[in-house]
């Protein structure tokens, strides 16, 4: 039953920066965290102190429910798979995973064999003399996983260990990654700025930004409820499209047409209305609302178009919409879009407004 | 064809580019070592009257026979075992200090680089000075601070001591070198390598074991490489500071080769010592370049 | 009319230069002659150059501006024991048909012998020196002992001298590996009856029992304490400091020294006399030769002038003048009893009597070869990494094997 | 689990929890830098000492280490830069210096470019030679270099330096400024070409305005070599007005009889060493740069 | 009426690499190309030779059908924008766009003019005194940009120009690309190995793979009618699920389920069925064919789950399929595939099989 987490965790470099405000987090047995955010934002340095290589300015980190803040990284039994890889160049494949557990003092008869057991999952058997120098990048990348394997750690950590490889193996090694990890229990905390590994990867998804933990949640939730105009605009690809509206009564005025605001909450003087290019679709006859646009830029994306439009009323404000490729339009285009799938915010926090029964 | 007009016209512009240089390097390296190579079959000396006369393998009959020419080889051997040891030993410490972050490690390393950078012929006499019998401030040192000698002891003066004083003038001069070749080949280790190492739950003195060693031999090598030939050249340093005394004790080739030439007027057996002592060199060399590339490929460059 | 002459080509044309290299010390010592020279010769200046003050380093630097070609030396102001080699090397004008018998008659045989190589003869001596035999005569007188004649009475007093506390150290000489070793050697193998090597026949006497006693003298001076240890490492200069800091009884060193340590700032002025070097029973002593002398750079421009220089410089006037402020040893016998020498220098006449005992060191173009073969192997006999034995037979050995190629 | 409320710290509030052993390896840090300091000073700071004692402070017993007001004289170098008119010297290294620097990154850049990108015929085997050519004792040169010196009669003049001066500090160029030029990016070229620059304009236009950090680290590499050498300057220069620093300062000479002038040699010694010392800390960055890029990746 | 073309080109660095092996393009004044193609598959080579950086082992490069081979990149009048944007450091924008121009002996007037031409497109008018160090990527690429565009040359060369920029940042500047080039007419050839790119920006696609052009179409072709296996695997995201099944008759064999082969070819004894992921879909009622399967893989991408099915009755064969993310499904999962959305490839030679009416 191992666990990790760490306590109102802050890392301070200098006064301006502080990669990490104050981070509270858990991670149970069996659960799968991703840390995404945009490059800077302090997913690695959360990772290392967690991992022990950087030391917290304040905070605590907990594994198993041990304070372990003041222990060396060896002292952990935790296992990090670098986004280099950090192969030790003049070992081969077999001495690289090794060499974790020839530090604990283990006979090499264990060892061999939880190599090999590593390897059943792995598939490296026919590599295992190779130096990494002569290996392609997505062995390299499934020799480290290997090494964090083998010493059966009580954490995971992994800090984006996809983005060295190009997009078409990424894809495949993403699915194994899943599945290695669906078969064994120890938490698992992985750092990735892709959206996409976070998603797909994900029992739990931290969004961080400027530090600081935007949401944490299910991946679906994330999608499908972003808790402020940031994790929003972070997550899914093409990007959602967010405009900020004024409001007269309860509707929201979008060029010439009115968008009715959910009643649930007193009408702001303005709003952000955040709605997905996937969620927007060709108004067919009594749709509600409507949008009237013109086509300026058609991106075909195969199984569909990215349709880029500025709407009549205010040219100014441009909507992009997914559109199946099988489907046809000409310049002037009218556009709806299902009430359930707006996402609303506050102008001013940014936030989310309540929901439906919230 | 047509087709390679344009890597043709750049080739020549190379070559354009490339002469002036190798003309030089022709001039000062290619003329002398093979000028050499043909002299040391000719006697040239005051008993020929300074005529070149063939004489076949003569040179290196004497030269066998020459208990000055193997006392500097001795010596030429000694001194450069030992200061490369040091070397090595000072310069890893020193590489390893000036690799770790602490405040104020920018001047530390740009004052480490100062004894490398300065005129030996000059630091000789500044170590003839240190060392001088009577007055030297080392003999005042061990003499009243460590108290670790009761008699001043004559540095220069003693064959062993002059020998060692020698080494340790080299030493001071040569370690800084080493110690920067050293940093760089530790600065191009990734710290992710300690990083991973170290969660996995070594030790410091394990990594170095286990990381830099192997990671730093090629380093490693080619800095005993270019050390191993400046101290076998070594001139500047010796003639100034001890002059090859006390008793040929800190004689070492350069310097026989040099007063053979300069002195005795005796070209023939000088060009002899040049091609045995350029000989030497150039098999050691080799052997070291073939431990290299060993290294290189052991330490998993490609 | 002659002066007029040579008055009027003085004016028609600018003065040549005639440089030559000499050691600091003397630099400024000759400045009196040169000038004197000059005012009395407007057509030529003299630039003399400053050089180290180890002869061999001297040595080296004429070597070698003539060995470039382009030498900035039109003289060589040159020590005794170069000759052979810069004449053998032909650096050097043969001078014999500008002097006469006659002219040489005054100066000292040793002085003229050694410039006499190969039927040319190509120095003309300028001041002599020879090495003696410096004693503290307050001290002997008041430990009451006669000034020593032999070696084993060199070190008996000494080490009456040291037991009584009178003096720190017995005796002091030139123990460093350099020329001033062989020249010391010299005296104490002639002083044993011994030869270093036959100029005619190239026969080497290291190795015969002479010369190996003489080295087990030397061994002995240092082993028992009556020389300093660091007399291995001693130039003229320590050793004359240590004497004059009233630290020893007994020094072996050229004339030079005399005026020094009776400057009235020395603290032994008038306390020192001096001697023959001492010699085994049965034989006589021997002074090394040493001094300085004229020749003239073959590839010179202006040999007339350059021959003009020598002429003054040699001449009887200017070494007195040189003498008397100096106190160097003349090259000419008549000024050892000069008078006015005499006045301020009353020991010439002893000095005579030393410089009439003087020996050459081997005049032969390999001198300086063979000379640093002998000091390699001294230097490690009585630095102790030798025997006197191992060390005498390999030095005969290589010494041979430089004429064995002739 | 809870999601956090952002609020901002001051920076230092606590201090950051200190593991086991990390105290110790800071002292061990410290010692050591002060023991780099003192092994690398020393020498130079006693020469120091020496420089500004009267002789009786220097040859005093027992020893004095720093010279009190009455010790303490500029004597020594009025001596030199007066008497032995130590500024000749000096100008003499300096001109040697600066002209075999200055002909050598000339004609080793163009090389090191050409061996570097413009895929010359057997240049493995040129770099091989130049390889080995840097670890050169250059004692095995002179021999053969006197015989040139003699025969073209390069005897007493600045050439017989500049030379071989320049020709040893060639591998060095080159090696440095080719892994220079590795490491410049190749599109750059390439554009440069796109826009109609010629091999030798590109050269000259683009690569080495972009390569001066290099050229100033090779330079000064040069220069230090060149200031410093010893064994050619003392053969191939009699002429006493021509002599470099180093053979100047070992052949000083005492005026006084037989004895040798250790304060001036001191004195010697700094006045030659300080322009060195000044360029380490000026460039420091810069000579191990080159001194890496030299060997190591050579 | 610029127009650049290559005729058999081919570049043989040693016998086993050959990035280059026989091709020929032709690109007309207005039309835009990209090569597209895996890493090392000769992209960058082709365009290099069409520089005039690179000679061809054979092969000739045309200009306005002029044979310009043997000419200096100098000479060409061409433009190219490199992966790494290649400014030149010490010069500022200005000067880094001005640089060809002076060489080519431009006045400064005209120069200044082109110049202000090329920034009310790019709008880099207050950068212009800056060095590149100080820019943004995004900045540094307009910059590029600028300095091709100013040439006005016959031929624009990209290779990769994105490639450097982050995820956000790249589908921006791929829409102001796109709008740019479309301003102009002479002919862009376009190097990249993100096939959204290619789709995005082209008219024309070139598939490259192992040096030879496995297919010269338009975007929509390609992705729609993959000439071959590679083509279909290489273009469009997820990748398509290609099977390998042995044919009964005119029915090829998928787990327990046949589905009819086009009747048009004579039935082979096996064939490489091509299916997007995004074409297949749960079966409702009636729909023909029908394959169940089981369920082992979910990924959520946010809009769409890619779900793994491992086919009954074969196991070793999965399908990977993207269901809408409202829709819901169990374990055991029937689905189908609608027949014109199908490819047929041959087994020995990988090349697609006729299509209707072809
Ligand atoms: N040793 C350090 N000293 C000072 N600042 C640092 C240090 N290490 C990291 N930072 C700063 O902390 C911030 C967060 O760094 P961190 O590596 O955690 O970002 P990240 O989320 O991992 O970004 P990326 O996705 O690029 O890896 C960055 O602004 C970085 O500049
Ligand atoms: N100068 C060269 N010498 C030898 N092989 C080369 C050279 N340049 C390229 N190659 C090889 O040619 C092949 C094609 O290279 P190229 O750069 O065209 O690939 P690419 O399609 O541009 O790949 P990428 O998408 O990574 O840029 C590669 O295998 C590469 O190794
Ligand atoms: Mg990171
Ligand atoms: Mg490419």
């Amino acid at each position: 039953m191992s666990n990790v987490a760490v306590k109102n965790l802050n890392k301070t470099y200098t006064a301006k920066v502080v990669p990490v405000r104050d981070t509270s987090l858990r991670v149970e047995e069996g659960e799968f965290l991703t840390l995404v955010g945009p490059s800077g934002c302090g997913k690695s340095t959360t990772l290392r102190i967690i991992a022990g290589l950087e030391q917290p300015t304040r905070g605590q980190v907990l594994i198993n429910d041990k304070d372990v803040t003041a222990l060396r990284p060896g002292d952990r039994n935790i296992a990090m798979v670098f986004q280099s890889y950090a192969l030790y160049p003049h070992m081969n494949v077999y001495e690289n995973m090794a060499s974790g557990l020839k530090l604990k003092g283990m006979g090499d008869v264990e060892i061999r064999d939880r190599i090999k057991d590593a390897n059943d999952v792995l598939g490296l058997d026919d590599l295992l003399d190779r130096k990494p120098a002569n290996l392609s990048g997505g062995q390299r990348q499934r020799v480290a996983l290997g090494r964090a394997l083998v010493r059966r750690p009580d954490v995971f950590l992994l800090d984006e260990p996809l983005s060295n490889l190009d997009a078409l193996l990424r894809e495949q090694v993403r699915a194994d990654l899943k599945q290695i990890f669906e078969r064994q229990s120890a938490p698992v905390i992985y750092v990735t700025h892709d959206q996409t590994e976070a998603m797909t990867l994900s029992t739990k998804v931290a969004v961080l930004h400027k530090g600081d933990v935007q949401q944490l949640d299910s991946p679906e939730r994330i999608y499908t409820r972003p808790a402020n105009k940031f994790v929003a605009s972070f997550i899914g690809s093409p990007q959602m499209n967010l405009l900020t509206l004024p409001c007269e009564g309860n509707q929201a005025v979008l060029g010439s047409s009115r968008i009715t605001l959910p009643d649930r909450f007193v009408p702001p003087p303005e709003v952000v209305l955040g709605v997905r290019p996937e969620h927007i679709r060709i108004a067919s006859p009594g749709d509600q609302p409507l949008v009237k646009g013109t086509v300026f830029l058609v991106e075909n994306l195969g199984m569909s178009y990215l349709v880029s439009v500025h709407v009549d009323g205010s040219e100014d404000t441009t909507l992009r919409v997914l559109l199946p490729s099988d489907q046809t339009w000409d310049q002037q285009i009218t556009l709806t879009m299902s009430p359930e799938k707006l996402h609303w915010f506050n102008v001013q926090t940014e936030e989310r407004l309540p929901d439906h029964g919230a | 064809m047509t087709q390679d007009t344009i890597r043709a016209r750049e080739q020549r512009t190379g070559w354009l580019l490339v002469l002036p240089a190798i003309l030089v390097l022709l001039l000062v390296y290619a003329y002398p070592i093979g000028r050499a190579f043909v002299l040391s079959f000719f006697t040239e000396n005051l008993s020929t009257n300074l005529e070149a006369v063939p004489t076949g393998f003569s040179n290196y009959v004497r030269m066998v026979l020459d208990g000055r020419f193997w006392s500097s080889i001795w010596n030429t051997t000694i001194f450069t075992a030992v200061s490369l040891c040091l070397e090595l030993v000072l310069g890893m410490a020193i590489a390893l200090v000036l690799d770790q972050a602490f405040r104020g490690r920018g001047l530390v390393r740009t004052v480490a680089i100062i004894p490398w950078a300065l005129p030996t012929a000059l630091i000789a006499l500044a170590w003839r000075w240190i060392f001088n019998g009577e007055f030297g401030v080392w003999n005042d040192m061990l003499l009243n601070w460590f108290h670790l000698i009761e008699q001043p002891v004559n540095w220069l003066g003693d064959p062993t001591w002059a020998m060692v004083s020698a080494i340790a003038a080299d030493v001071w001069k040569t370690t800084s070198f080493v110690a920067i070749l050293l940093l760089a080949g530790l600065q191009a280790i990734p710290q992710e390598l300690y990083e991973a190492h170290e969660v996995d739950g070594a030790s410091p003195l394990q990594s170095f074991r286990h990381i830099t060693l192997p990671l730093l031999m090629p380093q490693i090598i080619i800095a005993m490489l270019f050390r191993f030939a400046q101290a076998f050249g070594i001139f500047d340093l010796l003639i100034v500071m001890t002059g090859g005394g006390p008793g040929g004790a800190t004689e070492m080739v350069s310097l026989y080769i040099y007063d053979t030439v300069m002195r005795y007027l005796d070209f023939g057996y000088g060009a002899a010592l040049v091609v045995v002592t350029f000989l030497i060199l150039i098999g050691v060399v080799a052997i070291a370049g073939f431990f290299l590339t060993r290294a290189r490929t052991a330490s998993g460059e490609l | 009319v002659f002066t007029v002459l040579i008055g009027f080509v003085a004016l028609s044309q600018q003065p040549v230069t005639i440089s030559f290299l000499v050691r600091a010390v003397e630099a400024d010592q000759l400045q009196v002659l040169v000038d004197q020279f000059e005012s009395e010769n407007p057509d030529i200046r003299l630039d003399i150059v400053r050089g180290p003050n180890a002869a061999d380093s001297v040595e080296d630097l004429y070597t070698a501006s003539f060995l470039l070609g382009d030498s900035p030396y039109d003289l060589v102001y040159s020590d005794i024991v170069w000759i052979p080699k810069f004449a053998a090397a032909g650096w050097l004008m043969d001078l014999s048909d500008r002097v006469s018998e006659t002219d040489l008659d005054d100066f000292l045989d040793a002085d003229v012998e050694a410039g006499q190589v190969q039927g040319g003869f190509y120095r003309m001596p300028f001041r002599s020196d020879v090495g003696m035999l410096y004693y503290r005569t307050d001290l002997l007188n008041e430990a009451g002992l006669e000034p020593p004649e032999t070696f084993s009475d060199l070190i008996e007093a000494a080490r009456t001298l040291q037991d009584q506390d009178l003096v720190e150290w017995g005796y002091v000489w030139q123990g460093l590996q350099y020329e001033g070793l062989s020249a010391g050697f010299m005296e104490i193998l002639a002083g044993h009856g011994g030869f270093w090597i036959d100029p005619d026949t190239s026969e080497v006497g290291l190795d015969q029992p002479e010369a190996i006693e003489a080295v087990e003298f030397l061994k002995t001076v240092i082993n028992e304490q009556i020389s300093p240890p660091g007399v291995t490492n001693y130039l003229e200069e320590d050793t004359l400091r240590v004497f004059q800091n009233g630290n020893a009884a007994f020094l072996r060193n050229w004339p030079y020294v005399w005026p020094v340590v009776n400057e009235e700032s020395s603290q032994i002025s008038g306390n020192v006399a001096l001697r023959p070097m001492v010699h085994a029973p049965g034989e006589s002593s021997a002074a090394c030769q040493g001094g300085w002398g004229f020749g003239i750079a073959k590839e010179t421009a202006h040999p007339e002038e350059a021959w003009r220089v020598v002429e003054f410089f040699t001449s009887e006037d200017a070494q007195r003048t040189f003498v008397l402020e100096h106190g160097y040893v003349p090259s000419r016998r008549s000024l050892f009893t000069d008078p006015e020498i005499l006045a301020t220098y009353e020991h010439y006449d002893e000095l005579l009597e030393v410089a009439e005992t003087a020996v050459l060191r081997p005049p032969i173009g390999q001198y300086a070869q063979a000379s640093d073969i002998l000091q390699r192997y001294l230097s490690s006999a009585i630095s102790g990494q030798l025997s006197a034995e191992q060390a005498m037979e390999r030095a005969a050995g290589e010494t041979r094997r430089i004429f064995a190629r002739t | 689990m809870t999601s956090t409320t952002p609020q901002s710290s001051p920076a230092s509030s606590t201090p950051s929890p200190t593991r086991p052993g990390w105290l110790s390896k800071q002292l061990i840090l410290a010692i050591g830098a002060v023991l780099i300091i003192i092994f690398s000073l020393a020498p130079v700071m006693w020469e120091l000492l020496t420089s500004i004692k009267t002789n009786e402070a220097i040859t005093s017993d027992p020893l004095v280490y720093f010279p009190s007001w009455s010790q303490y004289t500029l004597q020594h170098y009025w001596e030199l830069l007066v008497q032995n008119r130590f500024y000749i010297y000096i100008f003499n290294s300096a001109l040697v210096a600066v002209t075999s620097t200055v002909l050598c990154l000339c004609i080793g850049s163009p090389a090191a470019y050409a061996l570097t990108r413009l895929h010359l015929p057997g240049e493995r085997i040129i770099l091989g030679v130049v390889l080995v050519v840097t670890l050169f004792p250059y004692i095995l040169l002179f021999l053969g270099l006197l015989e040139i010196v003699r025969a073209v009669g390069l005897a007493n003049n600045y050439l017989a330096l500049i030379i071989p001066y320049t020709a040893i500090n060639l591998p060095l160029t080159i090696l440095v400024m080719r892994s220079f030029f590795q490491q410049m990016p190749r599109d750059l070229e390439d554009s440069a070409k796109i826009d109609g620059y010629s091999t030798l304009g590109m050269l000259v236009k683009i690569i080495l305005p972009l390569t001066l950090p290099a050229l100033v680290t090779t330079g000064i590499l040069a220069f230090i070599f060149a200031w410093n050498e010893y064994i050619f300057a003392l053969t191939f220069i009699t002429r006493e007005s021509m002599k470099t620093i180093p053979v100047a300062a070992a052949q000083l000479a005492g005026t006084t009889l037989f004895d040798i002038p250790y304060g001036p040699l001191a004195a010697a010694t700094i006045i030659g060493t300080l322009p060195l010392i000044l360029l380490v800390l000026f460039f420091q960055r810069k000579i191990v740069q080159g001194l890496t890029a030299g060997s190591v990746k050579g």
